[in-house]
């Protein structure tokens, strides 16, 4: 029989990026006509859920491959040893991991996308003004390298005021209540940066309930520079498309989960038919960040294949 | 007949049988002493009758009629009130809430919104531990501030604020003082003077003299004994709930189980 | 002589005791106060009309449920499936007028049945399946969260009708709408917990299941409709987030038993049973938001904010069951806290 | 005729109550057979010992919690904080051997007292302080948590000897290393709580504090050794999961506290404390790791198995109720959930 | 000079004085009854001679020598042994972990490794209980299990199961049958022989004539009188619990309080 793929994700909960990944390999797997399985770990620093998995997978001597999207950058080597053995094949996307007995590992580098964001919020309002940050969830190693790229990012302009940079879950509410946090203390915002599209967009609906509110009030000084604040995302889902046809996003830093998936599932067919071995694969491939801007946008929306409404 | 018949009633607790084969019977205008040593199964017999507990075997007839009490909501249904030994109150509310659990009088102030008639329940609440001598810091503290026999005497009140036929009484006066005891044996009297059952357990013969007609003594789950009150004297149950045996010299009005 | 010494103390009694009960259900609010206060002392300018009104709006989805889970750990229960049910009656409501086209204001009480439906299997399993509330909940924890990332494969839902924002963020006199359906829902609330035998009861359970049981009480009955009303407050808060953030979340509501149960113990209330009231859970909730939201002014760290929310808390509880017990020294309130 | 009596009695109960007792306490292990059985009904290749092997493995964490989590459950409270506490005792061993080069036996014996210290802080807060064990131990769970991710900057922390490597993945005499770990510590707590004082304290302040109090037991000084005693095994936890992965995170233990609580009430402890039993605990955790395990194996997919777990959570302790309300009806044994 | 002496205690209840400004002797060899009726204020005194409670105000000599009592620990420690009304018992636990609670016997295998002596403790369980003539199903059966009148008696066999110079009971025989409360009473009597000061609560007067020397009374939380029970009858004694008055009649012996 054929052997099957697992694609293995971070978590599917809250992480639109990560149901993406699985997504694009489901469809890639369809497409070659390779049966594949997912999993998912209960959150996106279970670290053990995924040995678990990993674990059982071997178990049933079923599989041919796994795409994994490593939870932590060291940790997973010994099982992933363990997983050669037994001769499977692991790919990694998204975040890498220790050991050398992965064929190879596609993503692209958080801290340095994240400085590509900073560098971009810093254009956008002339190098100069007061900037806010909305975290990921602490504790995940994704979370921290956002944060740590933009701070060090934006750290390099004198200009630029890094007022408050607080936690929004990944998720929109998490991003809603964040971002009414910050206006109550910042109204002279110029941009804020979100680690996840999501908070984005939570932090975009406050702002303009905010300018509404304010307009209502008769203070249209203010209103206006609420609705002026410019938002970045990260991640580059669909909904950050979305945002920026609308003209509530100035941009998003696009991390391609959809080429991490297809890419992993087509290696993993080539090495399950023996079409070709490790050796003849590359030990990183980068997946490409992208800058997704206005002016861009709707190249890459064709790309992931986005309509507009 | 009787209003309240247990026939051949069993029930077993693990390998120790708390009930053996226990037919007696109630009647109303009567109160009826249920006597025994400790462990002897009166309370779990009135646990039976009061729907706390089903027994494996035998039945219970009411006014001759079969009836299965599958808890103790269908007990009450069929007028048969109960003082438990244990577990009567709740210690979080106050006494008033404990008086009314289960029958909260309530006033409505419009259609389909109503709400406690608290100062009601309170006036009765009162009238009712007055009756009964009892001497309460106030009848809004909670159950768990009173003293033992505040408790009992609550848990007293609670039972005989209802209506109903059959009133069960488990060691009523065992936490009461001298006055509130007499209160009790009072009120025992009243009710059965109204024509209610009343089934009195206690471990005190002088207040079985007093006020109970006839005395059913148990032993080991076995029912080993009835007897009209006035026929036998106070040592002589005494000695047959510790012996369990009936002395050769007992007059026929003791007689033994059947 | 003992009937007039005793009515005289009842009397004496009945005078204060009002007062002290409306102190003991005013005593949350109190760690409210002091809570606002210290943070003004910090940052002055933190005491607005507007700040106020934020923290009341990011309180309410989890005052909801705090009522409800408050009502469920009066009894001697727990709750843990308010945050997923949250989200499964979020992702019902969104399939239900996106998908199948059903008018927005019956879907919307279809997110309340289905908050209802969650309670009463809960209900059921711990009345009558005697499963211990923990595990049951834990268990439709699983199914609901299951249940609504299957139903949406994981990802949000959008295009609620435009006055449906209205729920979520609108305001009426110049107070954020879901801070009336809080109130709204609260003063039944109340009305359930001392009004209703069904609330009393619940107390009652909490202290001792067999005496209300032999009360004549169907307790497994009450059980089960205590669950399905914890299901009423979870479909509300269902709707009211979902309006807040104009989509539906498969994957939003855990995490929020555990706030709920928080907001429910701050505001006095026991994990043991028995205790616990409406305005202490209310308080509650609007205690950790004010923690959060001032943490969030001063712009903290995330990893610092953990810390001192954890700081906070402790230390919150701490000053409560100090004046608790000070009171208790002088009058006949009882300790609170186990 | 009485005394008679009372020692027949007395013997016939004496010999049959051991047997019951054996059986109660056994309760949780026939749970885990049925379940071992009904996979393997499903799918007969699942019985293999290298499967119940790994079953095992991955059980080993959360057994540790589990046991230390059953004491404190037993005693009548609540310990929210293990999950972040084992990540903190982590990051602290790691922070000790890696940045000031503390030799690594030294590094975890480090991690078992930082999981001790944890225990008595919380321990001193609920004791002492009269905060609810909720409340001063989800407090503990913020701060145990910024404190890892604030000394680790949210980053994973390796580098440890290849030998440490062993205690979570080696082998003896066939049997993973973490197994014989969890058997050791579930000796000694056994022994603890059944042998000595203080176990026995904890079943019975469960039941009635004031009652322990009024036996002149020190239950201040009780309730903090509880809490220390349960930091143990949160410090071994954190030595095996380290070397399981080989790695510090600083954010991994969150969610575990839940686990290790439905693991303990799986395997019979009551959250009204004053049962529990450290065969329970192992039994819960086993339980549920043969269940994801099982899941996993079936292949089956994220958001179902989520259902499927939730359903045999509650389904596994529906049948273990029912077993006991049965034997209740012919023993003595009594019933084991509220 | 008394063994223990209570000086001028006071303990509030909130607005309720439960102890007002109470003052009582007890000797070594003697058995003192404290009277009076519910919510008197027994309970509380003897809960602060045995630290369960602290007063307010007032002072404990312990054979002359000032003393705290910050916990029953400490009372404990000092030989003061107490049978409690309420609370005394764990429900989980079984009759002979009940009995030893806070004073386990051990055996030791190893140094340093050791077990409970369950052999010995069941032993002496049976031995005691044998004493106070309660018939339970068996020594290992969880207290929860056991009738009213038994869990009582293991919380006498509790209390008695010590060493120590005062002893006191809260209503011991209040539930108790009739053999197992002779039995109490010959026990009370052995303790005071064997030198010890018992304070006896309770609501039986007969009782109160039995055994003890000397009678306390009390009224709403203070001490109303004092007398030796061989110079006061049952129905004095009766008439001065129910009205708090001593009758114009009252002899000499009958001592209004200080
Ligand atoms: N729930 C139970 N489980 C097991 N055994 C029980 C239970 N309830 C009672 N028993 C046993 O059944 C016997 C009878 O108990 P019961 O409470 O009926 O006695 P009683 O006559 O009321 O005694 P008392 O005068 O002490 O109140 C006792 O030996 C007791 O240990
Ligand atoms: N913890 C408490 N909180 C508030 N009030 C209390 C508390 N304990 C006792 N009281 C009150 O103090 C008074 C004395 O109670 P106590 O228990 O000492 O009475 P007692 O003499 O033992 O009565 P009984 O014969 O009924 O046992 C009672 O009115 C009671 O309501
Ligand atoms: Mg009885
Ligand atoms: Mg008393």
């Amino acid at each position: 029989a054929v052997k099957k793929i697992a694609v293995l994700p971070k978590t599917l909960i809250n992480d639109v990026f990560q149901i993406k990944i699985a997504e694009a390999a489901e469809q890639a797997a369809a497409r070659l006509g390779i049966p594949i399985e997912r999993f998912a770990s209960s959150s996106d620093v279970a670290v053990q859920d995924q040995i678990n998995i990993i674990e059982a997978l071997i178990a049933r001597g079923e599989f041919g491959g796994i795409v994994l999207a490593a939870t932590v950058a060291r940790g997973l080597g010994n099982v992933v040893r363990k997983a050669r053995q037994a001769g499977l094949y692991v790919v990694l996307v998204d975040s890498r991991t220790d050991g050398d007995d992965f064929v190879t590992v596609i993503q692209t580098d958080n801290v340095k996308a994240a400085g590509v964001g900073a560098d971009y919020s810093a254009r956008l309002i002339g190098e100069k003004g007061i900037v806010a940050m909305l975290e990921g969830e602490p504790g995940g190693e994704t979370a921290a390298q956002r944060t740590q790229g933009f701070h060090e990012g934006i750290g390099k302009y004198p200009g630029i005021e890094l007022v408050s940079s607080i936690g929004g879950h990944w998720t929109l509410p998490g991003g809603v209540e964040a971002t009414e946090a910050i206006i109550a203390g910042h109204k002279d915002l110029d941009l804020i940066f979100a680690a996840s599209d999501m908070m984005g967009v939570g932090a975009r609906q406050v702002l303009d309930r905010a300018a509404k509110k304010a307009q209502a009030s008769g203070d249209a000084a203010q209103a206006r520079k609420f609705s002026d604040v410019r938002i970045v995302g990260f991640d580059g889902v669909a909904e950050a498309v979305r945002q920026i046809w609308a003209g509530k996003f100035s941009g998003t830093v696009a991390q391609r989960p959809d080429i991490m998936g297809s890419k992993a599932v087509e290696i993993l067919a080539q090495l399950m038919r023996g079409e070709k071995t490790p050796a003849d694969i590359p030990r990183r491939i980068d997946s490409g960040m992208m800058l997704v801007t206005p002016e861009n946008v709707d190249a890459y929306a064709k790309e992931i294949g986005v309509e507009k409404a | 007949m009787s209003l309240l018949s247990l026939r051949h009633i069993s029930k077993q607790f693990g390998a120790l049988f708390a009930l053996d084969d226990v037919s007696v019977d109630f009647n109303a205008g009567e109160v009826v002493a249920l006597l025994g040593d400790n462990g002897a199964g009166k309370s779990t017999l009135i646990k039976v009758i009061s729907g706390t507990y089903v027994a494996e075997s035998g039945e219970i007839l009411l006014a001759g009629e079969k009836v299965a009490f599958a808890s103790p909501r269908d007990a009450l249904d069929a007028g048969i009130q109960t003082l438990f030994q244990d577990l009567a109150l709740c210690d979080n509310l106050d006494v008033v809430a404990n008086l009314f659990l289960g029958r909260e009088l309530r006033r409505s102030v419009l259609p389909g919104l109503s709400f406690f008639d608290t100062a009601r329940m309170r006036r009765r609440a009162s009238e009712l531990l007055r009756d009964l001598a009892v001497d309460l810091p106030s009848v809004d503290c909670k159950v768990r501030d009173l003293s033992g026999g505040q408790r009992q005497s609550v848990a007293i009140a609670r039972a005989v604020n209802a209506d109903c036929r059959i009133i069960i009484m488990d060691e009523p006066t065992a936490a009461l003082g001298v006055a509130q005891t007499r209160k009790v044996l009072g009120l025992v009297r009243q009710l059965r003077d109204r024509g209610m059952a009343v089934i009195y357990i206690t471990h005190n013969l002088h207040d079985v003299m007093d006020v109970c007609d006839r005395c059913v003594v148990m032993k080991n789950g076995r029912k080993i004994g009835e007897a009209s009150t006035a026929a036998v004297g106070k040592d002589e149950l005494a000695n047959m709930i510790i012996t369990g045996e009936i002395k050769p010299s007992a007059p026929a009005s003791l007689q033994v189980r059947v | 002589m003992s009937n007039a010494l005793s009515s005289k103390w009842a009397e004496s009694g009945g005078l204060s005791a009002p007062f002290w009960r409306l102190f003991d259900r005013v005593g949350p609010l109190l760690l409210l106060a002091t809570i606002i206060l210290a943070v003004t002392a910090i940052r002055p300018s933190f005491l607005t009309s507007a700040n106020l009104m934020t923290i009341g709006l990011q309180a309410s989805v989890n005052a909801l449920l705090a009522i409800g889970q408050t009502l469920v750990i009066v009894s001697g229960g727990i709750e843990l499936s308010v945050g997923t049910m949250m989200s499964l009656s979020m992702v019902v409501m969104a399939f239900s007028t996106l998908t199948f086209g059903v008018p927005m204001p019956l879907s919307m009480m279809i997110a309340v049945l289905f908050g209802v439906a969650g309670g009463a299997i809960n209900g059921f399993l711990v009345a009558y399946g005697r499963i211990p509330a923990f595990i049951a909940t834990l268990g439709m924890l699983g199914i609901a969260q299951g249940t609504a990332l299957k139903l949406s494969g994981g990802y949000a839902m959008y295009g609620f009708p435009d006055w449906f924002d209205f729920i979520g963020n609108g305001e009426l006199v110049g107070i954020p709408f879901p801070i009336w359906i809080v109130a709204t829902v609260a003063v039944l609330a109340h009305y359930l917990f001392t009004q209703r035998p069904m609330g009393r009861y619940a107390f009652a359970m909490g202290a001792s299941e067999e005496s209300v049981r032999r009360a004549g009480v169907d307790v497994r009955r009450l059980k089960l409709r205590i669950y399905m009303a914890c299901g009423v407050t979870v479909g509300c808060a269902a709707i009211v987030l979902a309006s807040r953030i104009d989509s539906a979340h498969p994957g939003i509501g855990l995490g929020y038993e555990l706030d709920a149960i928080a907001a429910s113990v701050i505001g006095g209330a026991s994990l043991m049973g028995g205790r616990g009231s409406v305005l202490g859970a209310i308080s509650g909730a609007l205690v950790m938001a004010t923690i959060r939201f001032a943490l969030n002014l001063f712009g903290m760290e995330p990893f610092l904010q953990q810390i001192v929310v954890g700081v906070v808390l402790i230390g919150a509880v701490y000053l409560d069951t100090v004046r608790v017990a000070q009171e208790e020294r002088r009058t006949k309130v009882r300790a609170r806290h186990h």
